[in-house]
């Protein structure tokens, strides 16, 4: 196994599990975190294709990359907005029922 | 030579003891309070020496420019991580300390 | 270095891999929010340190500050919320949903890995094309050369993404996190030092990353994590909310637009760069840019922690504040 | 680099990387929420220790910068925390 083959599997790996988590769990933060741990795994994946090969690595890809890191970053702060948002509103309909 | 290596692997030890010992600290220690003073001491005087450590190494095998920038970066470092990991430390335990007095007083 | 080689496969490449692999599994299965975040934020120091072994030190620069530093901040700002109970579900259900949910990502890996084996180790072409234009592009980093030269039009969509985020989150909430008045000696000494050196820093990545790893994404992620420290202890001057910040967010977006109609004018395409001020025009887009992404960042956890803020003030004073957006 | 310093280096690499993962453990005991979060007090610190030193064992210069962008950020978790404390 060589190390290109080791973040490969690693990162499909990573992507996989945290597509299924995000899947189910039910806890909007915890969902959010898996979603998270998906990317980190894409990012992985992807990171380790750009190096494969001899001399410099594929700044395309590390690129791409980055670009992905700063919009899940983006996602992840309207996510936690609405998330919030959404439980806020669970509560006040609680405090109504009771 | 010789004798430089061994200050380096010393002042390194030395430093990996210091982390060693915060982690365990960290892990052994009964209540937050003692947890803290463990880890934010014993830690940033680790790092401070492994810097050294690395610093030295650095400027007696490639002295010059490079060198000198390396290490003001591994001053920074410490700098940084003393005043940061003091003022976490000061934070958490406060913001323990203030949760344990509304406790006593809601009852 | 002769024990340990850091090009083949060796101990540490695997202990960090492991380590990242458990770290991501920890960070899906802890059911408490707290140790969650946690997991998660060291799965994020993890994937810097392998981001640097795979030759990505932008990436991993970019995943320090912005893991350690914004994202960090909104996921413990989180914390302080109860964590709603979880509906009673059927156990034998919960355990069946599992099950199947742990097949069919067992499919969907072998699926994944079974294209990954075929894939051949050539690298893609694209790559030694961009390498080759580096010089052509104005400045001498590659990944710089990539993002805001050859395929800027991603890095303006990025751009957008960002300040729609910012003020959709900011039209979303009603509040803002306030400016603290009394912040203490420890917060003071924060924000008489940290806060300086962060913007230093910030400034630093951003003027660097024109020839080595840095950029706008990396200052702008710092510059972000330090306005929201300042903004908590207690600098007034820090406040990413309102008109101000908004046209800050919106100025990054719009001056990239007109710096493709300036392309379009002087060299007859969408914007493209001319060599002889396409350093200029990379310095300048790329510091409105860390203007704008920090600004952005920091107006996102603004208005995500305000909620909280609001209920309590609900609680305290029982009218509703409502409109209270300032 | 000698022999001698370069090897010292791996099992520092070692240690310290050890040293990180068992913060996890605090951060899944607990009890308090604080206890858990003063995993990040060891990051701030442990966590640089490690990065400079792979910096020097694997000559990424890059990984010194990221030590700094970690060590600058440290406090961040702890000032957003405990943010409702102060007016």
């Amino acid at each position: 196994m060589t190390t290109l083959q080791l973040f490969m599997y690693a990162g499909a790996f990573i992507l996989v599990v945290g597509v299924a988590a995000t899947l189910l769990v039910r806890d909007l933060i915890r969902r959010l975190i898996a979603l998270n741990v998906a990317s980190g795994g894409v990012m992985l994946l992807w990171l380790a294709l750009a190096d494969r090969g001899d001399g410099e690595p594929d700044p395309v890809p590390q690129a791409l990359v980055l670009t992905g890191i700063v919009v899940m970053a983006a996602v992840t702060g309207i996510a936690i907005v609405l998330a919030r948002r959404v439980e806020q509103l669970d509560d006040d309909l609680e405090e109504v029922e009771q | 030579m010789v004798i430089v290596d061994v200050l380096v692997i010393t002042l390194l030890a030395a430093g990996v003891f210091f982390v060693v010992a915060g982690t365990v600290g960290l892990l052994r220690f009964p209540d937050l309070a003692s947890r803290l003073h463990a880890v934010s001491k014993a830690d940033v005087l680790g790092l401070g020496l492994i810097a050294t450590a690395l610093a030295l190494h650095l400027l007696i095998t490639e002295p010059g420019w490079a060198a000198v920038g390396v290490v003001a970066k591994l001053a920074l470092i410490w700098i940084l991580a003393l005043i940061g990991t003091a003022a976490n430390a000061y934070l958490m335990a406060g913001s323990r300390r203030r949760a344990e007095v509304e406790t006593e007083e809601e009852p | 270095m002769t024990v340990i080689a850091f090009s083949d496969v060796d101990v540490l490449d695997v202990l960090v891999v492991a380590a990242v692999a458990v770290t991501a599994i920890l960070a899906i299965a802890i059911p408490r929010r707290v140790g969650a975040t946690i997991a998660f934020l060291v799965f994020g120091l993890l994937l810097a340190l392998l981001w640097a072994r795979v030759a990505a030190p932008d990436v991993a620069i970019a995943e320090a500050a912005l893991g350690g530093g914004v994202a960090g901040a909104l996921l413990v700002d989180a914390l302080h919320r109860r964590q709603p109970a979880q509906p009673k579900r059927d156990h034998r259900r919960a355990v069946a949903i599992t099950a199947v949910g742990a097949a069919l990502g067992a499919v969907t890996f072998a699926a994944l890995a079974t294209v990954l084996s075929r894939l051949t180790a050539e690298p893609a072409d694209l790559g030694p094309l961009a390498l080759e234009a580096v010089e052509r592009s104005g400045v001498s980093h590659p990944i710089t050369a990539v993002l805001l030269n050859f395929r800027n039009l991603d890095t303006l969509l990025e751009i957008a993404v960002v300040v729609f985020a910012a003020v959709g989150a900011a039209a979303l909430s009603r509040d803002r996190i306030r400016t603290v008045t009394d912040p203490g000696p420890v917060r003071r000494v924060i924000a008489v030092i940290i806060v300086p050196a962060l913007v230093l820093l910030a400034a630093w990545l951003l003027v660097a990353g024109t020839s080595e790893p840095g950029g706008a994404f990396q200052a702008g992620a710092v510059l972000g994590a330090a306005l929201i420290i300042a903004h908590l202890c207690g600098v007034r001057a820090a406040r990413a909310a309102g008109g101000r910040a908004l046209v800050l967010v919106v100025a990054g977006l719009l001056a990239f637009i007109l710096l493709g109609g300036i392309g379009l004018a002087v060299t007859g395409t969408w914007l493209a760069l001319d060599l002889s001020w396409a350093f200029a025009a990379i310095l300048s887009i790329e510091t409105l840019l860390t203007v704008s992404i920090g600004v952005a960042l920091a107006m996102l956890f603004l208005a995500a922690g305000s909620r909280d803020d609001a209920a309590a003030a609900d609680s305290a004073a029982a009218a509703p504040a409502l409109g209270g957006a300032a | 680099m000698s022999a001698a310093v370069s090897v010292a280096l791996i099992v520092a690499a070692f240690i310290l990387f050890a040293c990180i993962l068992a913060g996890l453990w605090r951060a899944v005991a607990g009890p308090t929420i604080e206890d858990r979060l003063t995993a990040f007090v060891l990051l701030g610190a442990g966590g640089a220790a490690l990065f400079i030193v792979l910096a020097a064992i694997a000559d990424l210069p890059a990984l010194r910068d990221i030590a700094i962008v970690v060590v600058g950020l440290a406090t961040i978790v702890a000032v957003v925390f405990t943010r409702r404390s102060v007016r």
